[in-house]
């Protein structure tokens, strides 16, 4: 069942030197309880949509189009009043630099029971109640419910971080590469915290990050996405073992394996700037690129049940043979 | 190859200034150049050869900042006035008549399209009589008490005042320099020795220290001057030394160490044209305090009595207020729109240096 | 970091010793700057007794003038004495009111604490408000209203600003007096009123320059991502923007405004009280400069550096009240 | 045959107070390692943030003195070298940055930035140095022409390449690079690997590789040595490290690190 659907979502910035087109034309749904990776390089756009979810454009952004259906309803058509009683409290977000994404002024504590104290009638010995027990709950001892974030480590800032985003028992979580900033063994320790908790509470997380290896290790469909578009969706076995799209394949086949070693195939080029995009976004580096793909915008075609590919020629014998041959 | 003797022409002409200041006071006995004269000498061929010079060596970098500094339109107007003063400055006195001369004829002529009524002394029949008098063409922004034309004393103070600006700024940075970049780079006990001191000189306010300074040692333009110039350094060292503590951390600056280059180049090569922007920054906003400092000084009668400076036609100007007014309303206007000129400016060049700033 | 956080009090009695440091250089400055002065405190007298034509005692009052300072004596004595002078509160005597300095410090600074204080109070209300709102309204014509007007405020010479107020406020429109009338009670609402030229005249160059501080530190914090946290807690814009990123962009608004008061504020308020004739210590120095009355000169001079040095150390301990971040180093 | 060897290094920061200098500890950042490095091998420095492994290329590259040990290049203690013994080692051992956009001077093109270097070891002639920067950027896969260019001009990964190029213009021996490729997006990570990859043959180069990412370790080193708190827990040829760790340390690097493989996964 979905619980989220973003259609056609489309979020410009624009700036003196042109329009960027952070987000164009993305789609995406993410079912009750599941994990939704949204994967992508630098901007790739896949930040911008997931704020773009909960309204949280700044200017020079805009979101010029596209629907989020929440409930049965598009978010985009609720008021600012309305917005604010979905955040923090039925849609939950966490940030990528936990140091930074917490006011330095204020004990964690104070910034676990904001949402509770809007979103919840509670009194305040019970807010403190609850906020100490989910201290407790992501592994922080309760005595640091009065401790500023600097004199925390990144590892326990990203975990008050999860208390916070969990205070008010959302149904959906929306992590925005939430480890990227952190060492790989804390990196373990607070996905394993974060993936219980999803289980114990049932709900359902779009996850965010540019790290492979952490998309095969808790997704369970991944979205690819390339310069704002979509590239690839799927399951995340087919992602990994019948990748459809030339940048996916790209992706794999950068990407160093420590349990063994094998030989690097780069993408060639630079990623190219969001303005004055022609034809499909990825044309410029692809290596199966045909004249027509300077051309024409292929929006999603179906490669299998659930598995779509942005590219024209996903069926392309040359593509499904590089697909085999990507060994990760 | 330019490079080295760049340094050569630089040594040389310093060597040549001082032979002829030696000259002047030994055996001209101080009549060759003024002791401005001797500076705008040396500050010609600095700017020459260490800034127009090397914002030609280096175009695309230079039309690179002009372009970020040209899309702020406030600070394009500020630059055109500045560049409109400056002409103004330097063959304005050509134009307008000796600023002063009297005559008292005309004194209290008010400026094109204002009448004012005035007690004017009738010599037929050698009596008061009240007269309406309109401003006239021939004086456009109208006389004083004394009969001087009001344009040629704000065409001539407007020399004062870039002068002032210009000279102590240049000072001042100078000595900013110097100190903040010794400070950076030698640490320990300089920086500690040389912070303190800027610090005690910090705790003086300013203008109470200028005061104070210009009343023990009396009131003269190049005295003024260097005043301002060797009190107004502190700011300018504060900042070169946290632009340099920084600089000397960031990993160009390791990588050139790791080459093996010697402090000097460091210092030259990597964190003096880094700073520049910061310094270019600080110098255009500190140029508006500067020619503040000196017009309230002239203003409140410590200016050089023998220079037409805004400041003091303004002093002058304050106790007729009922009558002359435009005699403090005018000198006033021109000292506003060139501090509101050189604010809008240094703010565009900020914006334009600095990389974190989308524009 | 690892390493112990030294206490608060240890920090406290660090700033203190070494504004001691500073107060001393102060000190030492102004002591400097007397000596290498061309020219006695005598030198007026003895010009006058000079062109009386009693010339023969020219050289008899020149001993017991310099017997009277001091300058009879070694330098390093002459310093000792001007410190130990003014460790004991001993400012000397003003020869032009016949009067120790000190008493005549004490009855007129009250009138310069007024006017900053009100200046003060008046800029820091309007400017802090008007600069939030700029940052909140970015890219707005209300923004670069309050741009232009403040930079308008900063450039604006505050002396040309007083006289043009008295211009249109008293002298054509007859609202206020044109002079400061110091027979009024100094609590009383006439006194308030007497004040409102000269508040505008000094504050409204600190009301801009504040607006810009606040302007651009509202700015700063509004793209860090905390306030994106806040947003994504539900929380409504004015707390965001109240709570969030007031709170952080006071933190170096207040140093600033701390730190203003040497520069701007002893300047501006030395302008406005030679303009509005408010007997405070910038008018009384000012007389006193005309009177060729030393004493009165080196006080004020350095009664402004040692109150910018409080502000300083008060700026300081603010900072590390306020923000959790600052260690104590 | 020895080309480093590393004999007891350790780097203490002094943590002080302030004034009145009251010494409240030592930051142990590199608290007694010994390592060596062949000429022709590529050695891996893995370790997680606050380790101590930047530290230590600081220390081979003579931009920070030790507290305490040797380093040794080509059998000579490197912190007794004065003058043009100095400069003969400065040329022949150099370092490539983390952060593409800081380890370039934005005020100088890339191609006075590359040229420094042989400035500094005396090739006075510019025309001969401007031609040598030609080569080495289209070595590095840029063009002759960009070294006229700006650094704000170039994109990551071409920074990347240009620091690459700054780092071998005097042909060095042994270069430490680190953590190259961590601030690249990994389509381009793998770019900048192969590039390093193909120099290290083509030049024989040695190279002290510094990352906490194991696959870029397996992909590139011949040996790996983790670095904890200072300390080297565990030294080895990689295939041993990686296939059989003895250190619960490396045991737990290897576990944390997420498998690109969905069949392989643990939460």
């Amino acid at each position: 069942m979905n619980i989220l659907e973003v259609k056609q979502l489309k979020t410009y910035f624009f700036t003196r030197r042109g329009i960027v087109k952070a987000v164009d034309d993305v789609s995406f749904d993410l079912q009750k309880g599941e994990v939704l990776c949204l994967v992508g390089e630098s901007g790739s756009g896949k930040t911008v949509s997931a704020l773009s979810i909960l309204g949280l454009i700044d200017l020079p952004g805009r979101i010029m189009g596209g629907e989020v259906i929440f409930d049965g309803k598009d978010l985009r058509q609720y008021t600012p009043r309305q917005l604010r009683n979905i955040r923090g409290k039925r849609i939950a977000m966490i940030f990528q630099d936990p140091k930074e994404s917490l006011n330095p002024v204020f004990t964690i504590g104070v910034q676990i029971m904001e949402p509770m104290k809007i979103h919840l009638k509670l009194s305040d010995k019970e807010t403190k109640e609850k906020a100490t027990s989910l201290l407790e709950r992501v592994g922080i001892p309760k005595e640091r419910f009065f401790s500023y974030p600097h004199e925390l480590s990144g590892g326990m800032n990203q975990r008050a971080m999860i208390a916070m985003a969990l205070a008010c028992d959302p149904e959906i979580l929306i992590a925005d590469e939430p480890t990227s900033a952190l060492d790989v063994t804390t990196q373990a320790l607070f996905l394993e915290v974060l993936m219980d908790l999803k289980k114990e509470r049932g709900m359902s997380m779009i996850f965010i990050t540019h790290d492979l290896g952490i998309v095969a290790e808790i997704a369970d469909r991944v979205v690819v996405m390339y310069a704002g578009r979509v590239m690839e969706k799927a399951e995340v076995t087919q992602i990994f073992e019948n990748p459809r799209h030339p940048y996916t394949i790209g992706l794999l086949n950068s990407l160093p394996n420590f349990t063994k070693k094998k030989k690097l195939m780069p993408i060639p080029g630079q990623i190219p700037s969001l303005i004055d995009l022609r034809g499909c976004v990825f044309h410029t580096r692809c290596r199966f690129a045909k004249e027509i793909c300077a051309k024409v915008i292929l929006q999603e075609a179906t490669v299998d049940e659930g598995h779509l590919s942005a590219c024209l020629f996903h069926d392309s014998q040359e593509i499904v043979k590089a697909s085999k041959e990507v060994g990760v | 190859m330019f490079k080295l003797s760049r340094k050569l022409i630089f040594v040389t002409i310093i060597a040549v200034i001082i032979a002829t200041i030696a000259i002047d006071f030994f055996a001209m006995s101080g009549k060759l150049l003024s002791p401005l004269g001797y500076f705008y000498a040396f500050f010609s061929v600095f700017m020459l050869l260490y800034v127009v010079y090397p914002l030609y060596k280096n175009r695309r970098l230079t039309s690179y900042y002009w372009e970020r500094t040209r899309k702020n339109r406030l600070a394009m107007l500020g630059l055109f006035f500045i560049v409109f003063l400056v002409i103004l400055a330097i063959a304005g006195p050509f134009f307008t008549q000796d600023p002063n001369h009297v005559n008292f004829e005309e004194k209290n002529l008010p400026p094109v399209g204002f009448t004012t009524s005035q007690s004017v002394y009738d010599s037929q029949t050698g009596s008061l009589r009240n007269a309406e008098i309109s401003g006239t063409w021939k004086h456009p922004l109208g006389m004083d008490d004394k009969g001087r034309d009001i344009l040629a004393m704000l065409v001539s103070g407007a020399r004062v005042s870039l002068q002032v600006g210009l000279v102590a700024t240049f000072i001042a940075l100078i000595i900013g320099v110097i100190i903040g970049v010794s400070s950076a780079y030698f640490g320990g006990m300089v920086d500690n020795i040389l912070m303190r001191f800027t610090d005690i000189m910090m705790t003086f306010p300013f203008f109470l220290l200028l005061v104070f300074i210009v009343f023990i040692f009396g009131a003269d333009l190049t005295l003024i001057i260097l005043i301002i110039g060797m009190t107004g350094w502190t700011g300018a060292a504060r900042i070169v030394r946290s632009e340099a503590l920084s600089l000397r951390t960031r990993e160009f600056v390791l990588a050139s160490r790791a080459l093996g280059a010697s402090d000097a180049r460091i210092i030259f090569r990597h964190l003096i044209p880094n700073v520049m922007g910061t310094l270019i920054v600080i110098a255009t906003l500190s140029i508006p305090g500067v020619i503040l400092a000196e017009a309230a000084l002239s203003f409140i009668g410590l200016g050089d009595p023998t220079v037409a400076s805004w400041g003091r036609i303004l002093n002058a100007g304050q106790d007729n207020l009922e009558t002359t007014w435009w005699v403090a309303v005018e000198p006033g206007i021109m000292l506003f729109l060139t501090v509101l000129s050189f604010n809008f400016l240094g703010d565009g060049l900020r914006d334009a240096f600095d990389p974190m700033s989308e524009l | 970091m690892p390493g112990k956080k030294a206490s608060m009090g240890e920090y406290i009695a660090r700033r203190l010793f070494y504004s001691l440091i500073i107060a001393w250089g102060i000190l030492t400055i102004t002591f400097i700057l007397l000596r290498l002065a061309p020219g006695s405190p005598a030198d007026n007298y003895l010009a006058n007794i000079a062109a009386s034509g009693r010339a023969r005692d020219i050289a008899q009052v020149q001993a017991a003038i310099d017997a009277r300072y001091g300058l009879d004596k070694p330098l390093y004595l002459q310093y000792a004495d001007y410190i130990s002078n003014l460790l004991h509160g001993n400012l000397g005597w003003s020869l032009s009111t016949s009067l120790p300095v000190s008493e005549l410090l004490s009855k007129h600074w009250i009138y310069s604490f007024e006017l900053i204080f009100l200046s003060t109070v008046f800029a820091v209300l309007i400017g802090v408000s008007i600069g939030i709102y700029s940052a909140v309204k970015q890219r707005t014509k209300a923004d670069y209203a309050v741009t232009v007007f403040s930079f308008m405020g900063i450039s604006i010479p505050n002396f040309w600003l007083g006289i043009m107020l008295i211009l249109i406020f008293s002298v054509k429109l007859g609202l206020f007096k044109t002079y400061y009338d110091t027979s009024l009670p100094l609590f009383s609402l006439e006194n308030l009123k007497a004040m409102t030229l000269p508040v505008i005249t000094l504050g409204s160059g600190m009301l801009a320059g504040y607006s810009r501080y606040v302007r651009s530190a509202a700015l700063d914090n509004l793209r860090k991502d905390f306030v994106r946290t806040a947003r994504a807690k539900g929380l409504p814009e004015r707390t965001v923007i109240l709570k969030h990123v007031f709170r952080n962009a006071m933190l170096p608004v207040i140093t600033i405004i701390m730190l203003d008061m040497s520069g701007v504020v002893f300047g501006g308020a030395y302008l406005t009280e030679i303009i509005f004739g408010i007997p405070g210590l910038g008018r009384i120095s000012f007389n006193a400069i005309f009177a060729d009355d030393y004493a009165v000169v080196v006080a004020v001079t350095l009664i402004g550096a040692v109150v910018t040095l409080i502000f300083n150390l008060l700026a300081d301990i603010a900072y590390t009240y306020l923000d959790p971040r600052v260690r104590y180093v | 045959m020895k080309l480093l060897e590393i004999w007891n290094i350790r780097k203490y920061y002094p943590i002080s107070l302030g004034v009145f200098s009251r010494r409240a500890g030592e930051l142990k950042a590199v608290d007694g390692v010994s390592l060596e490095i062949n000429e022709g091998e590529t050695l891996g420095l893995v370790g997680e943030s606050g380790s101590g492994k930047t530290t230590l290329g600081k220390v081979i590259i003579r931009l920070e003195e030790p507290t305490q040990g040797e380093v040794l290049f080509k059998g000579r203690n490197i912190f007794s070298l004065k003058g043009d013994e100095l400069k003969s080692y400065r040329r022949q051992v150099q370092m490539i940055f983390q952060d593409p956009s800081a380890s370039l001077d934005p005020r100088m093109t890339v191609g006075d930035s590359v040229a420094e270097a042989l400035l500094i070891h005396g090739m006075e002639d510019e025309e001969e140095r401007m031609s040598r920067v030609g080569e080495l950027l289209k070595e590095v896969g840029l063009e002759a022409g960009d070294a006229s260019r700006y650094p704000h001009e170039f994109s990551g990964g071409q920074k990347q390449r240009i620091g690459i190029a700054r780092a071998l213009a005097l042909r060095p021996g042994l270069i430490i690079a680190d953590e190259p490729v961590s601030a690249l997006d990994i389509s381009v990570q793998a770019q900048i690997l192969n590039l390093l990859s193909e120099l290290k043959s083509e030049y024989r180069l040695s190279l002290l590789f510094i990352a906490h990412n194991m696959g870029v370790i397996r992909y590139l080193c011949d040996r790996v040595a983790v670095m904890k708190a200072g300390r080297i827990v565990e030294e080895g040829s990689v295939e041993e490290v990686f296939t059989s760790p003895q250190h619960p340390y490396t045991k737990a690097l290897l576990e944390a690190a997420p498998v690109p493989n969905p069949h392989a996964r643990r939460l």
